[in-house]
């Protein structure tokens, strides 16, 4: 929660006033989202990269790959972790000294479901059973914040690995001096992908007096008792639950609001998926980044 | 009297048959306990039970219920409380203090307070001279006007009885009081001008409760 | 107990005045204490499980747990066929928080109770390094002795020294052999062998207030005392280290005394902790 | 943003920041946003923005920057911190603002004695996060500024909507409180900061300011209608500022007036957005200019 | 951060090996280190509650709880003035969780253990309980009552068993030391882990209000079997909640008899 001011008393009247009315601060319903704006392959250094716009709030996803040996305790699994760095953010300050708790907080979230064998199965970023395999970084930085960096930063997070460009690599395994050598193959165009199928997005469901609103803004944070946040998968199984806001509630508001973000859960998916084929269609038009029109509205879709 | 103990949460009785005292909170019409201790309730002997009999008494002879810990009482800064203090810095403005008592509870922390000139004396403020009314490492009561601001709770002395209670001479010798704005080194008669508490008995009672 | 708000009150004012009035008036210590009878000790054998040994030392409101873990490690150069030893104290955090002392501050006092305890374990020789080791040169055991505050009411160096000494007797290693061409050890986690111990100094710590010795100091008491006295006294009633901060002088006989109270203190702690052992073995 | 050039300050000419303003450097004053350069012969601007000449000086006045108030703007700010005999205030300014105790009209009267308790009760008027509408009193050497909010017109806002815009969109004018048409008041903050409330609450505010200065809460709430048009036009306050339009009372009204063939909630969609920014400008283009 | 020269002695092994990582015979040593096994039934057999409060004399609350072979102490300190202005009208939480060296299996590096408070090091596991706790607790206390102050709570893990009741322990500890400071709660809260084959779900529960004041979970459910899954964590907070009543009933009993005898004496 933020730690400066953000709305006098009577804003605050005034927006928990509109949402009892089901007609908030811009106009939205209770269960609609902000326009989510997406472009992918935005970064030509990274092997997946897209540049995500939920409503003013803006992120950016990159995915690099490393070449490491397995750990002891899971041989033939690659490891994945997510990093959310919001320094670079200057709407980000009004957390003051929490800010960083804030964003290692989503990436914690992150990385539990990206850990999750049933969200992510991380064999496919096995090289060489007990020998070699994949680390791979997805590294989210905030350009913007505007409420609701959850969801944004699971959606960032979904559509960069869903166009991620796996290297290919030639293993040979020499039988008598059990040695594996591996190469990279240089032909550029060739390239695996990788299956995320089963990647959950968040939703972020808050209780405003006893109603439930996805998608919050800013303004909205302020008035938000009680906020959870769920992992939620396409077919509406719920993967990640966690609490914040410091308000408490009742078994009935958490059964609903399980209800709500298992319903929407599938819809933003599925727009998202939309989104990311939309997306990968638009590339070629405007071919690789070009960062004066990067930020410009009409290379998003 | 046999007492009734109880943890914070417990329900206590409904809010229309008592009002809730320190150590319980009000909430969807029910009287809780807030913290753990042991269930009072005064200007009346009866029991729990039967105080939900007399529901449409009005508001002022509802009894105030209230939960007590005898062994340990957190004592926390408030407007209108007493404090002791020592004062720790004297400046022609205002006085710095460190609050390490509230009506007799010391506290596990010091906290800290401000004179402000005009607050120390309530006869001809405008002519008040703080090094004139106290010096550092004196003791005084001081009762809490405000909160303040980020930095130090606001204090006042502007009572008869409020002031320094106990003070030394820079040689280390415990004054006296001999006026209410006079003080005497029992060794050597010199005199030295503080802005002294006028002890009472029934304002002694005050800070015992 | 109910509290008497004014005696509360002077102490949270002035500690001094309060003690020195304590004193004169009954001529008994705040917790109604005499000089010379210190406060109740209890010592609980291995209450860790994750531990070789360990102990828990209750000395009135101090409470002090330690934990002795042994692994493996490589020997220095300068004396390839000795294992390590590794007192290590962790006053409570929670000072941190109250007045008593500042964060460097306590860092401080850690290592200095953790020196005083290495030095102590190495010249009573109570243990011989050389029994730690496994293959010259190669592999030797290193014990790390974590002493653990839970609360800090004075008189920690008599806990620690009880502590360690308690838990020491606890201890057992696992049996190693290493294995001829790898060099690699193996690790026998079914027979243990209990750690010898040839010698058990115990402490007395004791301070004067106005040419009265007084034993077994709380936190207040260390803060008011002009001066501190450490005696360490093996089995054999041999002083094995005598310590007196600065403060007051001090005529010779004093230490007499010192030594015949710190004789007679150290017996009692002895006694109670063969009956914690005793106990302990029983059931 | 596109369309930022096509915004009606074609007069003006756009420069970047060491682009040669003048070559005699005899006849020019160096203003903001400008410098001599090593040869001493050269002015040049250190600032991207529109060049600003008041007879022989010469000054660039940046697109984006924090707000630089100035003596007699209007302006709305938010409260930070209360202090001891001031509040501090936040003003999408480089510093930090003050409105001081007595530069503030307190309930019951116009000098009263007692400022030792007033000092005590400062929280009671304004507190942590409120908004107040003011006027700049005195801008300090180090660009601090102390606002006043004496006039009756001032005050503490209530009920409403705050919209955060570039400050050099909102240029200074005789007036800033606009009642506008469709039934709301629109206050035009010069620091950017625009504030939205029902015309009741306007009203009624300023009824009580003639006692209170507005330190009084009102209780009324607002309906569903009056609700809408304060979101829509936060909303199109939002697309002019997304497109960098001048925001006035006119191009308000002509945003507002091309939005209402959509919903509300379509306004914030970005093609909607395109649309309607395009309209208004052809719109204004009709118009004219504005002052 | 404490250097190796500042922790008593110098010259100390460069690098120190855990004897268990050459075991031979590592078979039921191993089992009886991994959480996952034991946990199915733990539901049942690890409610062993021990409780004790006030320990820890210079603090103003405090408890030490055993919650199956989980030790932990908490302390709690304050309120106390703090300077900061955003606690003008409310409280702050400052929370800070420290492993022992001795808690796990594994000896933890003691240099890790600083006097500073958990802000600093915000990526640890340290952090994340931290941050869980203070979710759990804000909404329990009556923060409003202690304007611009603070309270500090310090808990020290001595022993951890497994990670299903750790965090249940922690806020078992954090509450009997709140209410041994006489720090005004809305109610006792109690929490419960439920780790049921991958599935882990906490919850933090306040049984009078009927108020779930901080929950978390890990797994793949569907809606109706997560609702389940709360209802039997709910149902072992009650139980829970139980016990620390009457342990602290009782205690509160014995404190009156024992003052009463000293008046009378």
């Amino acid at each position: 929660m933020p730690r400066v001011p953000v709305a006098s008393e009577d804003e605050r009247k005034f927006i928990v006033d509109g949402i009892q009315s089901d007609f908030r601060l811009d106009g939205r319903t209770s269960r609609m989202y902000r326009p989510v704006l997406l472009a992918t392959d935005v970064v030509n250094t990274a092997n997946g990269s897209c540049l995500l716009k939920l409503g003013g709030t803006i992120v950016m996803a990159g995915v690099t790959f490393e070449f490491t040996r397995t750990s002891q305790e899971s041989p033939n699994e690659g490891r994945i972790e997510a990093t959310v760095d919001g320094s670079g953010c200057h709407s980000l300050r009004i957390f003051g000294r929490q800010r960083h708790l804030f964003t290692k907080q989503i990436s914690r979230s992150l990385n539990y479901i990206l850990n999750n064998p049933k969200c992510f199965d991380r064999e496919q970023l096995c090289v060489v059973k007990g020998h070699h395999c994949w680390l791979v970084h997805v590294d989210i930085s905030v350009l913007r914040y505007e409420g609701n960096l959850y969801d944004a930063c699971s959606f960032a997070m979904k559509a960069a690995l869903s166009e991620t460009k796996v290297p290919s690599l030639q293993v040979t395994h020499d039988e008598e001096t059990s040695e594996v050598t591996v190469d990279v193959c240089d032909d550029p165009f060739q390239f695996g992908l990788l299956n995320v199928s089963n990647l959950p997005v968040f939703i972020s469901v808050s209780q405003v007096s006893g109603i439930h609103i996805v998608d919050t803004t800013l303004k909205e944070d302020s008035v938000t008792l009680a906020r959870i946040t769920y992992g939620v998968k396409d077919n509406g199984n719920i993967v990640y639950m966690s609490k914040d806001g410091g308000g408490s509630l009742d078994l009935l508001n958490l059964r609903s609001m399980s209800k709500v973000a298992s319903d929407i859960g599938p819809q933003m998916n599925s727009l998202l998926l939309d989104k990311i084929h939309l997306s990968k269609a638009k590339q070629p038009l405007w071919g690789h980044v070009n960062e004066n029109l990067l930020f410009d509205d009409i290379n998003f879709v | 009297m046999s007492s009734y103990y109880c943890v914070p949460g417990d329900r206590l009785c409904p809010a229309d048959s008592a009002r809730p005292g320190p150590g319980t909170y009000e909430k969807q019409g029910c009287i809780f306990a807030s913290i753990a201790g042991s269930i009072k309730l005064n200007l009346s002997e009866n029991e729990l039970g039967a105080v939900s009999h007399n529901k449409n008494t009005s508001n002022n002879e509802k009894p105030i219920i209230t939960v007590v810990r005898e062994e340990h009482q957190l004592a926390v800064p408030t407007v209108g409380l007493l404090a002791y203090c020592k004062i720790t810095h004297v400046s022609p403005r205002f006085v710095r203090c460190n609050m390490f008592a509230i009506n007799n509870q010391p506290l596990k922390s010091i906290c800290h307070g401000m004179i402000k000139r005009e607050a120390i004396d309530s006869n001809n403020k405008d002519t008040v001279e703080c090094s004139q009314k106290f010096r550092p490492d004196d003791i005084v009561i001081a009762r809490i006007i405000s909160l303040g601001d980020s930095n130090s709770y606001l204090l006042s002395t502007a009572e008869p009885e409020l002031g320094v209670v106990a003070a030394r001479t820079s040689t280390g010798e415990t004054l006296v009081p001999v006026a209410c704005c006079k003080m005497r080194c029992p060794k050597t008669n010199i005199i030295e001008s503080r802005k002294v508490a006028k002890i009472q008995n029934d304002f002694i009672e005050e800070t015992e409760r | 107990m109910p509290l008497d708000t004014h005696s509360e009150l002077l102490k949270s004012i002035d500690i001094n005045e309060f003690y020195k009035l304590c004193i004169t008036s009954t001529s008994k210590r705040p917790d109604s204490r005499s000089y010379l009878d210190c406060r109740p000790l209890k010592c609980l054998p291995n209450i860790l499980q994750n531990s070789n040994g360990s102990s828990m030392i209750r000395l009135g409101n101090t409470r002090v747990i330690c934990s002795i873990k042994c692994q493996l490690a490589k020997p220095s150069l300068k004396s390839p066929s000795c294992g390590y030893i590794q007192p290590l104290v962790l006053l409570p955090r929670t000072q941190a928080y109250t007045s008593f002392g500042r964060r460097t501050q306590i860092i401080n006092n850690n290592a200095v109770l953790s020196q005083t305890l290495l030095d102590i374990i190495l010249k009573s020789n109570m243990l011989h390094l050389d029994d730690l080791c496994i293959e010259q040169g190669k592999w030797v055991w290193c014990v790390s002795c974590d002493l653990f505050c839970i609360n800090n009411d004075g008189n920690l160096l008599d806990c620690c020294l009880l502590a360690i000494v308690h838990a020491l007797k606890q201890t057992t290693l696992y049996t190693v052999k290493i294995d001829s061409d790898t060099g690699k050890p193996l690790v026998y986690t079914k027979e243990k062998l209990k750690l010898k111990l040839y010698d058990e100094p115990l402490c007395c710590t004791m301070f004067v207030y106005d040419n009265e010795l007084i034993v077994d100091p709380t936190l207040n008491e260390e803060q008011v005392a002009t001066t501190l006295i450490h005696v360490v006294l093996l089995k054999n009633d041999q002083i094995c280290l005598l310590n007196k901060t600065g403060g007051t002088i001090f005529p010779t006989e004093k230490f007499q005394q010192c030594y015949g109270l710190a004789k007679q203190y150290i017996h009692s702690q002895r006694q109670i902790l063969e009956k914690a052992n005793d106990s302990k073995t029983v059931e | 943003m596109p369309d930022s050039l096509s915004s009606g300050q074609q007069h003006m000419s756009l420069v970047v920041p060491g682009t040669i303003l003048t070559n005699d450097t005899s006849n020019f004053m160096r203003g903001h946003g400008t410098y001599l350069d090593s040869t001493k012969t050269k002015l040049k601007s250190s600032v991207a923005g529109c060049i600003l000449k008041v007879d022989r000086l010469l000054c660039v006045e940046p697109k984006h920057m924090r707000y630089i108030g100035e003596v007699g703007h209007v302006i709305i700010g938010r409260i930070l911190k209360v202090d001891q005999t001031r509040w501090i205030v936040d003003t999408n300014s480089r510093l930090d603002s003050y409105l001081p105790l007595a530069a503030v009209v307190l309930p019951g009267g116009e000098h009263r004695r007692r400022i030792d308790d007033d000092e005590r009760n400062m929280r009671q008027y304004l507190k942590e996060g409120d908004l107040v509408s003011a006027e700049i009193q005195i801008v300090h050497q180090d660009g601090t500024l102390s606002l006043q909010t004496r006039n009756l017109r001032y005050g503490k806002l209530s009920e409403g909507i705050l919209v955060q815009v570039k400050s050099s969109l909102v240029k200074k004018t005789k007036n800033h409180f606009h009642s506008l048409p469709c039934g709301a008041t629109v206050i035009r903050g010069c620091n950017g900061y625009i504030w939205i409330c029902p015309p009741t609450a306007a009203t009624a505010s300023n009824e009580q300011e003639h006692h209170t200065g507005g330190y009084v809460r009102s209780i009324e709430t607002i309906s569903l209608d009056e609700r809408k048009t304060i979101t829509r036009l936060s909303n199109c306050i939002q697309i002019l500022n997304r497109y960098s339009i001048p925001i006035y009372d006119t191009s308000i009204m002509n945003i507002y007036s091309a939005s209402l063939d959509y919903e509300i909630n379509q306004s914030i969609e970005p093609k909607i957005m395109d649309i309607l920014a395009k309209q208004t400008l052809a719109t204004q283009e009709n118009i004219g200019t504005y002052e | 951060m404490l250097s190796n020269t500042n922790c008593g002695w110098v010259d100390g092994p460069e690098e120190l090996f855990d004897p268990l990582q050459f075991a031979v015979d590592l078979e039921m040593t191993d089992k009886s280190s991994d959480n996952g096994v034991r946990d199915v039934n733990s539901l049942k057999n690890d409610d062993r509650v021990f409780i004790s409060k006030g320990l820890i004399t210079k603090a103003n609350g405090s408890s030490y709880v055993e919650l199956g072979l989980t030790k932990i102490t908490c302390s709690i300190y304050g309120p106390h003035e703090t300077t900061t202005d955003e606690s003008y009208s409310k409280c702050l939480l400052d929370t800070s969780i420290k492993f022992s060296p001795f808690s796990r299996p594994k000896r933890i590096d003691p240099l890790r253990i600083t006097y500073e408070n958990s802000n600093e090091m915000d990526d640890t596991e340290e952090a994340e309980l931290c941050s869980m706790l203070e979710e759990c607790l804000l909404p329990c206390i009556l923060l409003h009552k202690y304007p611009k102050s603070q309270i500090d709570i310090i808990i020290d893990i001595i022993q951890e068993d497994n990670e299903a009741n750790l965090l249940s322990a922690i806020v078992l500890s954090t509450t009997v030391a709140l209410i041994d400071a006489c720090i005004e709660l809305y109610d006792t809260v109690v929490a419960k882990s439920l780790k049921i084959d991958s599935n882990l779900l906490t919850v933090c529960y306040m049984p009078n209000l009927a108020q779930v004041s901080s929950l978390f979970f890990d797994g793949e459910l569907t809606t109706n079997e997560l609702d389940k899954y709360v209802d039997e964590c709910i149902k072992q907070c009650h139980i829970l909640h139980k016990a620390i009543c009457k342990v602290i009933i009782d205690d509160l009993k014995n404190k009156d008899q024992e003052s009463k005898q000293t008046k009378i004496a």
